[in-house]
């Protein structure tokens, strides 16, 4: 596919309150930089994330989506994370089977403590995506603006 | 607009009217402040907020009203919410008419009428009620008989009490289900205070309510002696297109939305019992 | 005399058509077949049926009806409606080209509906007699002769070409403007061809189902039939029969929001889904047995009480071929014709 | 075996051991045949069949008709792969075993009329078994058709001939199938490249009508609501109007009985667009075998699913980006 200079993807970041939305915090008030393109939401848990959150991402014009909770063992909710851990294997091997860029989705363990990882993470997602181009075969076209 | 049936016009609310907990009217005009369209007592219009959903409403205000149409709707699902949430000048979308009219000209014209209603029942009514007192003369007699669960339930109290009330020639009975503090009016269900006013059997009955309540009425008229013929009511399916073809509404050979939603009794008879 | 194609000429036809219209031609895919414009190249389906009724080109799956803008407490309406180009369809069977008539009753009665109306002013149908008609067809019982599909212009098979038919002006200015590559012959084959495909239908397993007991006026005898519970025993509700079904015309009209405007599309929708009736107080038809006395009693009983006796079934036997309890119509004539017999 | 059953079910309705006998009807033409309930020794003695072409998987009708009156005993028949079924919906208690009384039927593969039609056969009025072929006569004339050629799809590759749950057998139980061979299909996808996959799944899917039979028809959708039929959910779509549409409702659905589907193989069997639905329940099926260890849905009724457990050292997500060709 050919890289659009100007692409600018849009990332959906699904972070967990206990830890990676409190790292995401982390990193901005260590004033760490990461791009706007990123879209946080903030889910009790990285296992409160339903196939159908990710997808949904996907139709309503997402280029890339990123899963990040707690250090598989340091869920809050205690076990949490491990059902996530499989959920997301499953749905992203489904992806993958369809023909769908496996690359536009990612799962991030990431703590409270590192924001410096949560920095460093989403610039490489969005690289990553940037590289790969718009979102087109999970895209639905009724959403392009 | 276009005179696509299934393109709507824009309508937009200029006034809301809190009349129970959970009924509210709202009157309609075209952003160009005049009524959107034309319509007879009875019949219906497509409300619709794009993206929550569109409903059939029947029409509360009557055609002698030139200046705006009025919908009183109760709160009972999704798009109803929403409705009741909004405000003063948010605009709609509307189309219509739909349906077929009480027979206002035709077969009701020179007839003593009773009109019944149960609750959010009246707003079709309404509308044929206020025609009928807009053109006096072409009617007999009208009572009314109007029930709802509470005082504080009974729509639009104040228009009753104060014009029909005060209207020569209409007589206004009033009923609700429990008693009540503040209240010295009957008390108890419809059908049975219909049966202890008992009505003269010359009259044609106008009627709208909630099924059970219709039920046991019409067992009651007709333990007074009145017959079916004597009985319209209006009806209410779930409807897509309201012109007759998506076959939501359709019961037997008939589409509700286009043949409906005013029915005789007669005519409900030779319909399958899917309603 | 009649007009004739030699098959090795089909493609020079379809290129010379092409040049005026889109020809859309049924193609096989898996286990089945569904109309594809034709490109050079192109392989046409020998099926009989393609798995889908024609009706996609005039009453289409989904379809856009009108867009809305919202900003604040303003509403923009929109009609996304684009010109509709000419096309053409071939190899419609006589089943479906009767289906189109019914479609017509239901669309372009008052108010007609503007979108479908588009649609079939645009298209030009190119119907195909039957050669070898299966088991599951019974257009015999609604008086369609699959040998004759009455359509603009009719193709029948035989002596290795295709005779040709022009049935209707739009049809006869089609052939017309095609010039040359027809030629004239004698029409005894397309006619013996027809008588042979007559004896075949003659001898299906479904040619002696009647619609005796059926109509506008049987609603009583019929709704009450004790029939209807054992039928709709199996039925898992969903909405095969009614897709695959050349007349089906229910729809649905929705809602898109697109995140920066709502589109408001019309799709088919099903009698047999739960949620078909159902409203905010509540639905009227709780069980399965309603809704599927619904589609039966509709295209037997309703749809004759409101055409002049017109059933609104053609007998394409999709709906036996495809249900996936092998629950269907005919079975449901069967049935309840016996019961009504046994009274 | 047909007149086994219609004695056995006649026999315990008769003395009261269960009330109603899931079974089936004939069809018009000897291959479509219809499930039906039947609650007299009449009806099974007029109308209970039972052939090659009963394909249908009846374990998801026990629930229904628990449903109606969840105390009345049942007998129902059941061909091995529809016994996983029933022990999935029995773990799922939408079941109640007690009220059930279930024959296992022994079962070679059931054959499936299309592909005699895919094999050039029309007008079929009467299709009649003998030994390893079928006799079908049509209007045409009458054609044969070996049994390995008329065999279901999914029969072809059967996982299993052992009736995993039953109080009397009827004819005889088999084995599990090592190397049935299911997953060859899969497997050749997966060694596809993404575009050659996508390109194949978009050419599958795009002829879905969203008619909602595999969900229906499916014993693992046992949903009292179907979130494609909230309207609260926001993706209540009833048609696929657009490609995405269609993807999303496949990939929900194989998600949501992931762990939990028998690959009983309904789904494929009622698509009337022929789509090979199957391949997507499989997929999940071998992952789970190869990434958590082997699962059989239905194998018994204690067992935890894959997607309701985990271990402590579970693959990380990251073994689907470092797969080989992307």
């Amino acid at each position: 596919m050919q890289v659009n200079e100007q692409f600018t993807p849009t990332i959906v970041a699904f972070c967990c309150n206990w830890c990676s939305y409190a790292g995401a915090d982390l990193s901005g008030t260590n004033r760490l930089q990461y791009p706007a393109n990123v879209k946080i939401i903030r889910v009790p848990c990285s296992c409160r994330v339903n196939p159908m959150f990710i997808l949904r991402a996907f139709q309503r014009g997402a280029d890339g989506v990123i899963i990040c909770g707690c250090h598989p063992g340091d869920c809050h909710y205690t076990t949490g994370n491990y059902y996530a851990r499989r959920r997301t294997t499953l749905l992203f091997s489904m992806l993958d089977y369809l023909g769908i860029e496996r690359n536009r989705t990612r799962v991030e363990w990431v703590s409270a403590a590192e924001g410096a990882k949560f920095a460093a993470t989403m610039n490489d997602f969005v690289a990553q995506i940037t590289e790969l181009g718009p979102n087109r075969r999970l895209e639905d076209l009724r959403c392009r603006k | 607009m276009t005179n696509e049936t299934l393109i709507p016009y824009l309508g937009e609310v200029t006034d809301i009217r809190i009349d129970t907990p959970d009924v509210k009217t709202f009157r309609v005009l075209t952003p160009d402040g005049v009524k959107p369209f034309e319509h007879m007592p009875g019949q219906c219009a497509m409300l619709s907020i794009p993206g929550v959903g569109e409903a059939m409403f029947s029409i509360t205000s009557s055609p002698t009203n030139r200046e705006y149409m009025e919908f009183s709707i109760k709160k009972c699902g999704c798009l109803t919410e929403w409705l009741h949430a909004m405000d003063i000048g948010q605009q709609i979308t509307i189309r219509g008419p739909y349906g077929k009219p009480f027979p206002v000209e035709t077969e009701l014209k020179g007839k003593d009428l009773l009109f019944i209603a149960g609750g959010i029942g009246l707003a079709p009514l309404r509308s044929v009620i206020n025609y009928v007192r807009d053109n006096r003369e072409n009617y007999g007699s009208v009572q009314i008989v109007y029930g709802a669960r509470s005082k504080d339930d009974l729509v639009d109290y104040n228009e009753i009490i104060s014009e029909w009330m005060a209207d020569d020639g209409v007589e206004v009975n009033l009923t609700i289900d429990r008693e009540q503090e503040g209240w010295d009016g009957h008390v108890g269900f419809i059908p049975n205070f219909v049966k202890e006013l008992n009505p003269d059997l010359k009259k044609t009955v106008l009627m709208c309510g909630p099924p059970v309540m219709i039920k046991f009425t019409l067992a009651g008229l007709m333990e007074l002696g009145f017959e079916k013929t004597q009985v319209y009511t209006t009806m209410e399916l779930k409807m897509k297109c309201g012109v007759g073809k998506c076959g939501r509404c359709n019961i037997g050979d008939k589409y509700v939305c286009k043949d409906g939603p005013v029915f005789r009794f007669d005519e409900l008879d030779e319909l399958p019992d899917e309603y | 005399m009649m007009l004739y194609l030699a098959k090795d000429k089909l493609d020079v036809f379809f290129e010379k058509a092409s040049e005026k219209l889109n020809v859309y031609v049924p193609v096989d895919n898996t286990n089945g077949s569904a109309y594809r414009k034709w490109t050079p190249g192109t392989v046409v389906s020998k099926g009989l049926h393609t798995t889908k009724s024609a009706k996609d080109f005039f009453f289409p799956q989904t379809e856009n009806l009108v867009e809305f803008k919202m900003s604040g407490k303003a509403i923009e309406i929109i009609d996304p409606r684009r010109e509709t180009e000419d096309y053409a369809v071939f190899g419609v069977r006589a089943c479906d080209v009767r289906s189109f008539g019914i479609l017509d009753k239901v669309f372009l009665s008052d108010p007609v509906d503007t979108y479908y109306k588009n649609r079939r002013e645009h298209g030009l149908i190119l119907g195909l007699s039957c050669g070898r008609p299966a088991e599951t067809c019974f257009c015999g019982t609604f008086g369609i002769d699959a040998a004759e599909p009455m359509a603009d212009v009719d193709f029948t098979e035989a002596d290795n070409g295709y005779y040709i038919k022009a049935n209707t002006e739009k049809g006869e200015a089609f052939v017309a403007s095609l010039g040359d590559i027809f030629e004239d012959r004698d029409a005894a084959p397309a006619e013996e061809a027809k008588a042979k495909t007559r004896e075949v239908l003659k001898k299906l397993p479904l040619s002696n189902l009647t619609t005796d007991g059926f109509g506008g006026d049987k609603l009583d005898e019929l709704f009450d039939a004790a029939g209807w519970a054992d039928l709709s025993e199996a039925c898992i509700g969903c909405g095969t029969c009614t897709f695959v079904c050349p007349t089906c015309q229910c729809y649905d009209i929705r809602d898109y929001d697109t995140g920066h405007g709502i589109k408001r599309f019309r799709c088919w929708d099903s009698c047999m889904f739960s949620d078909f009736t159902k409203m905010a107080h509540g639905n009227p038809r709780l069980t399965q047995k309603e809704r599927f006395r619904q589609r039966f009693m509709h295209k037997l009983v309703y749809f004759p009480a409101n055409n002049d006796g017109e059933y609104g079934c053609v007998g394409c036997g999709r709906c036996l071929a495809s249900c996936p309890i092998s629950m269907n119509i005919v079975k449901v004539m069967k049935k309840l014709a016996k019961e009504d017999s046994g009274k | 075996m047909q007149e086994v059953m219609k004695k056995r079910a006649i026999e315990l309705l008769s003395d009261g051991t269960v009330a109603k006998v899931i079974g089936w009807m004939p069809g018009e033409f000897s291959y479509d045949m219809t499930p039906a309930v039947f609650t007299t020794a009449e009806e099974i003695e007029s109308n209970f069949v039972y052939n090659d072409f009963c394909g249908a998987n009846v374990s998801k009708y026990v629930m229904r008709e628990q449903k109606k009156a969840s105390d009345a005993k049942i007998l129902v028949f059941l061909k091995p792969c529809d016994t996983y079924s029933f022990n999935q919906l029995t773990a799922e208690h939408k079941i109640v075993r007690e009220n059930v009384y279930v024959i296992g039927v022994g079962c070679d593969g059931m054959a499936d009329v299309e592909k005699i039609k895919a094999a050039g056969i029309e007008g079929i009025t009467g299709i009649e078994s003998d030994g390893d072929k079928f006799i079908v006569k049509t209007v045409y004339g009458d054609e044969t058709i070996a049994r390995a050629d008329a065999l279901a799809e999914r029969c072809a590759a059967c996982k299993s001939k052992k009736l995993t749950v039953y109080d009397e057998i009827i004819g005889e139980d088999g084995e599990v199938v090592e190397n049935s061979g299911r997953f060859d299909l899969v497997a050749k996808l997966e060694a596809m490249s993404a575009d050659e996959r996508f390109e194949f799944w978009r050419n599958e899917l795009s002829r879905c009508i969203r008619c909602n039979a595999c969900r229906n028809v499916c014993p693992a959708c046992t949903c009292e609501q179907c979130v494609f039929d909230n309207p609260k959910s926001g993706i209540d779509q009833k048609a696929a109007a657009d490609s995405f549409e269609e993807n999303m409702f496949h990939i929900i659905r194989a998600f949501h009985v992931a762990g939990r589907c028998t690959d009983c193989g309904e789904c494929s069997r009622v698509c009337p667009q022929h789509i090979p639905l199957h391949l997507l329940n499989r997929k999940f099926i071998k992952d789970i075998n190869e990434l958590y260890g082997d699962y059989q849905a239905g194998d018994d009724t204690e067992s935890k699913h894959p997607l309701t457990s985990f271990t402590y050292d579970d693959a990380e997500p990251s073994v689907i980006h470092e797969r080989g060709n992307e």
